[in-house]
């Protein structure tokens, strides 16, 4: 299963990526799960390294969206979506 | 309903006369228009940058008015808001409710821009004399939005 | 403050402009016009004509804009009403109040045009088919201006 | 005691005054009082005639402004005061 992440702001910056493809067909199998849900991605990503799991899983309240939709951390994740995590908005 | 996101600025006169281009029976605009201070946080703001989600936004944006518009007797709507750089005193966003009386139109206003606020995948980043920085997203806003719930 | 009652049509983008102007601190500015409706109580109005108290119109919407100010927290503030023979779609007021937060515009903005609606001496006086008629204060109105007391 | 009395909107025109010098005098003196509030004027005016009585003092709720100044019926007018008189009010 292959899906698209976006960071945006704080993430963006911090992460030094700003999209990337990710294949999840190894660690889901690992997993023994069929469905990956936005918290297990955020997890998954979170064990990169020290900023990955501070800006995903810290006390920044990191908020995602899938296909343009804001979803909240139980939303499931299909193939070829396209995830989008960024922190508090700011705008206005 | 026009929702747009966009580096240009923007003219409210225009918007306004716009939104009544069509329709003889509005009796109230209320307008809000959102400026860059010169001051945040004590801090003296030179420029800020403002970043966003571009398939997201207009999306979003154009829910919160729909929402509005189920919550309230509205004739139309308009949004505006600018990304990229921007300098103190310059327009970030601008929201236009038009209807046929103005408690709709004020309590849709308010709506709009307390979600916007803390829905709208906007950010922003100041320039002050100490570096840059990522603006904190502000409880009082969260404050303002749960007000409608 | 800028307070003005007169025949002219006014712009909206030149009143903000102007007050802005000389501040850099301002982070909201909610607007208020109002419009003549085509339609009243079941009437299609084909003109309207507002006449007032001229020492006294001036005078009481300042003591509003008064108010106002020392309710909230605001920067400026401009209110303009027009006088004299107008059609429908024109404009008939603007409000524009200026803060650093949009919270106080929003409430102080909605606060003048309460009051402003129950306490500004002017009257409207249609006409529609059946004839000239002078409009009857609104219980609405009265209900609208309680909320702030 | 000279006043001067203005009338607005619906009263000004089923009045068919917008603007009187009074003189109070004598109806003070026949009165016996010294001051007089808005609501006694109200009631002098009243005596005019069917259309006075009924603007002034029946169910239309007129009210008071005493040199540019809101009042209700119990402010007192005084030599020279400039009393205008006017139906709820219709802007905005």
């Amino acid at each position: 299963m292959k899906i698209t992440v976006l960071y945006f702001a704080r993430l963006k910056e911090t992460l030094k990526y700003s999209t990337e493809e990710i294949d999840l067909t190894e660690f889901m199998a690992n997993e023994g799960i069929k469905v990956i849900s936005v918290l297990k991605l955020k997890a998954f990503l979170a064990k990169r390294g020290d900023q990955w799991g501070k800006m995903l899983m810290g006390k920044l309240k990191v908020r995602a969206a899938i296909n343009h939709e804001l979803v909240d951390d139980h939303a499931e994740i299909h193939n070829g979506d396209e995830v989008g995590f960024f922190p508090p908005v700011t705008g206005g | 309903m026009k929702i747009a996101v966009q580096t240009d600025d923007f003219d409210v006169s225009s918007e306004l006369k716009a939104l009544q281009a069509t329709r003889k029976d509005i009796g109230a605009l209320v307008s809000f228009v959102g400026l860059v201070r010169d001051l945040n946080l004590g801090a003296e703001v030179s420029q800020l940058t403002l970043e966003h989600y571009p398939e997201l936004t207009e999306k979003e944006l154009a829910n919160i008015v729909t929402a509005a518009q189920a919550r309230w007797d509205l004739i139309d709507a308009t949004v505006i808001h600018r990304v990229g750089t921007l300098n103190p005193t310059d327009q970030i966003v601008l929201v236009v409710i038009a209807s046929a009386h103005r408690g709709d139109a004020f309590a849709a206003c308010e709506f709009v821009m307390d979600y916007l606020k803390t829905e709208a995948p906007f950010w922003k980043k100041e320039v002050t004399a100490d570096g840059e920085r990522w603006v904190d997203a502000k409880d009082s806003d969260d404050a303002a939005k749960e007000r409608w719930s």
